[in-house]
């Protein structure tokens, strides 16, 4: 196999066209690839659509700064902090721009993304109804199941065209473990046209190997792996870094307005060259968050 | 009101759990008098545990390490929809006397919002498939209307058997937890059970946006025990989610 | 918590009713429960149905003791050595009685329990369509997929009322690890009203929530758990024991007559008093298959 | 027999190995031509290397250890349904001339079989949604029948344009590999290719249940390289899949 291994810079120049469709933060608060909204940023990504259940303030920073057309997804906000000031303006006011939103509950896209994963056009569920979240989405339909005659509702399948997830450890083809909460990473990831990979570090294809029940996607859907340690900060990711939960209240007290969120974005998105400099800038900080965790007691294959 | 959230978990049930204010709460619920009790966490975790420090998300190390199941979102969901989830807590920007919540716009157009809230996340879910909802709000004629702008969770919809007829398979909020007072629903619609230490039903009127419907046994909520706010001051020693006026 | 550990005579007397569903063999040719289908047998169950994708020669055995009204299944044979002469008899000569059967492809179970693990009243699918299976199973139904106006079938949703799991480990409330393949145990597990867990070792709670991940099944679905070491012989357990392929093959030739299989059950199952008495029995011919396994590198929570 | 089968098998592809002879020509293709090949397990394995020994099931252990990805059946055949799986082997009880499968049931009555055969497994899955099929059969006049009892494994039905109309989103058989020799599929149909060594198109007519339909340019089918038979040889030294006449 040819390595999959590229630069952060590479993966979003090479993977994410304009107008691209994009799975991220789908393991809800932890393993967020903040890294990679950032590197979006960095290189202008226009007119995206953001899929995804939570993001945290991932969303938010891409819609601030205006890289986004569409969001699908079932929260946007800053889950410790409240509310979503970037995702606040452009909706309320237009400002930088108007974005489409698709609302969702975390079910639904959960739904909608297994539906990509299986291969199938839909899912039947009895979530939502009665929720005026069915009309404002628009593309969910009401029906009868043919077997009870009750009412059921018809989420349609979202496959993304690329999927971006974060993982302590990947080999060179893309196999991918991920420990800790899942969310909706694995059916975003089977969904994909095309998944992209930040690991906190690349291992040998023995180690991946060595445990496969471990592995959240395997290397045959894999477009790109990226080593990028760090890469999910102020998000947590289990045994190796905690959630920076200041860093959360820093950035909503700093962002209330549109200023405030140009100089945030300013300092640390487009005043950093990558996510290194990121990590350098936080610098003790940075090494306080760091863990090594209790080990998962031993299996044998 | 964490305590009283506490009071609505019984031993043994298995708890869609939330953030905030209900995960204090299932704490409580554990140390006292539900210690069998097994929370459920949406984003794929499974305790029966509480985690060994605060927490600012579900998602925090602390909440996974310890935990005997670690799945996916589906899983759970999953499980909320078969009918295996017993309550499930959540609260919104806006409830009206229906109990049906709003935590996705402020406005008439959803398109143009007034005020652009976070929206559903997993509360929408719980809200039509729990057993049981528990509902908890800051008390505020803002936030209890008499009809909400966007029914983000469906509640009672329009009293009656509304839920059965839009085809949710059960549920509903049983209680509504506030800052002032708890209240019950009584064929879909809010009845004040019980006022806080400190307001009244008076108050409790003025504070509220819907005609107040008074239970024949309306008393004063008990207070918490001592123990319990022993509890509540462990878990979260700085205040950070029980100062919030909350 | 109350401990549910109860030995397997008790999970068979206490929570299988006659005329229960049961999944069983659920990870495919690993991990089938052997051990739980012949205690089936010792305690005489009736008017059983049997769900499963594979089942490898579990259910052959229950079909030919007579235990079985019907089976909801995918394929029933011998894997490595072909056909299966019990069900054989069953079905072409009503030996010992006739049974129905719910003809299945490996799809359509798994994404029949899945349904049931979901809640969902079915899934709509694009397998089959043209093939017999669904004409011959009556269960299923044929729509329009009313976002693309194409056709689909609708594999109504599965809910045994028993899944007996077979796992490495678990803790006394069956919080249950399971490595190596999972086929639909998970879906299977989540899908049924009750589970039953045969654990090759009871572990304390610490060993299993050191790494949540491997969890296939949380205790709270659990009803009972039974620590059986060696339930799955002749079928493997992923770095425990391994594949007694000469067991299946003798079983072959020894149940092509009725007489044989009547014979093969006198000696491997109701001539035993249990699992222990029949791994004795195997002697050094288990000793033999027992294997140790590699490590699976570490991960840290 | 597998020689001819791992031929079928293009470097790079996602390859539904199956049981039995699939798994032999898929250690073939890999060690020869097709290093790249990843093999997909529908019990929930996915390797890029061949197991290190023979195997009688695809759940012995050694087929999961040293895997890259053991999963879940329904996430493999969710690749599968996605159009993720480019090939896929099966063999049958009998294939009629346009590569529909039977293993299910000999007769004419479903619930009262002459032979009870084990059933579809995961065939009809391969055979309804991998972009191409590989049929490998025994050569044999009551195997390769005009047409089968039952349609387990569709193929390409009554030919032509059958598998749109049924509502199937693509493939069906694109060679069968006998005993005796290969077949191709033209417009749903099967057409003698070549003969293997030691047969002749005379004798597969005479073996085969429908009128055979022979290539204008059928010829011998080129003889295994000594490398491949050496690592068959290896592979199987015992002859446990490979000496049933297949």
């Amino acid at each position: 196999m040819t390595s999959k291994v590229v630069s952060l810079r590479e993966a979003v120049a090479r993977h994410v066209p304009d107008g691209a469709s994009i799975a991220l933060g789908c393991a809800l608060e932890p393993a967020i690839p903040f890294a990679f909204a950032h590197e979006l940023i960095r290189q202008r990504r226009m007119g995206l659509e953001l899929i995804g259940p939570i993001s945290d303030i991932a969303f938010d920073q891409l819609i601030g700064a205006g890289c986004v057309a569409r969001v699908s997804a079932a929260w946007v906000g800053n889950v410790s902090a409240g509310l979503a000031h970037a995702y606040r303006r452009a909706m309320e006011q237009g400002v930088p721009r108007r974005i489409e939103v698709r609302d969702h509950s975390n079910f639904s896209i959960a739904q909608a993304l297994l539906a990509g994963a299986l291969g199938a056009p839909y899912l039947p569920t009895r979530t939502l109804l009665g929720s005026d979240i069915p009309r404002a989405n628009g593309t969910f339909r009401e029906a009868t199941d043919p077997f009870s005659g009750e009412r059921v509702l018809l989420i349609p399948a979202i496959t993304p065209d690329v999927a971006v997830i974060a993982v302590q450890r990947a080999d060179e083809d893309g196999n991918a473990h991920l420990w800790g909460p899942w969310g909706v990473t694995q059916e975003a990831a089977l969904a994909a046209k095309s998944v992209l990979v930040l690991a906190d570090e690349i291992v040998e294809r023995a180690v991946i190997a060595s445990d496969p029940n471990r592995t959240i996607v395997p290397g045959t859907k894999v477009t790109a792996v990226v080593r990028q340690p760090g890469a999910c900060h102020p998000s947590p990711l289990q045994g190796r870094y905690r959630r920076d939960h200041e860093f959360f209240h820093e950035y909503h007290n700093a962002t209330r307005s549109l200023a405030g969120f140009e100089a945030w974005i300013a300092e640390w998105v487009t005043g950093v060259a990558d996510r290194d400099a990121y990590l350098r800038k936080l610098g003790a900080r940075w090494e306080a968050l760091r863990e090594s965790g209790k080990p998962a007691f031993e299996v044998r294959f | 009101m964490v305590a009283q959230a506490a009071r609505e978990i019984r031993d043994g049930e298995r708890v869609f759990v939330g953030l905030r204010l209900p995960l204090i709460a299932f704490v409580v619920a554990k140390r006292t008098h539900a210690p069998n009790a097994v929370g459920l966490f949406e984003l794929g975790v499974v305790r029966d545990a509480p985690a060994a420090e605060l927490l600012y998300t579900m998602g925090d190390n602390p909440n996974v390490a310890g935990a005997v199941w670690c799945a996916r979102t589906i899983d759970l969901m999953g499980l909320l929809q078969r009918g295996d989830v017993d309550a499930g807590f959540i609260g919104g920007a806006e409830v009206d006397v229906h109990g049906n919540l709003n935590t996705t716009a402020i406005g008439s157009d959803r398109t143009h919002p007034t005020v652009q809230l976070p929206g559903s996340g997993g509360g929408a879910d719980i809200a039509s498939l729990a057993h049981r909802l528990i509902v908890i709000m800051p008390h505020d004629k803002r936030r209890l209307r008499a009809s909400v702008d966007f029914i983000t969770s469906p509640g009672h919809g329009t009293g009656g058997d509304w839920r059965a007829r839009v085809g949710l398979p059960r549920g509903g909020p049983s209680v509504l937890i506030t800052t002032l007072g708890v209240f019950r629903f009584v064929d879909g619609s809010a009845v004040l059970d019980s006022y806080h230490p400190g307001a009244s039903v008076d108050r409790i009127r003025e504070a509220t946006g819907w005609s107040l419907r008074v239970a024949p046994t309306v008393r004063e909520t008990d207070a918490p025990s001592e123990e319990v706010l022993a509890i509540i001051r462990q878990y979260d020693p700085h205040g950070f989610w029980t100062r919030r006026g909350e």
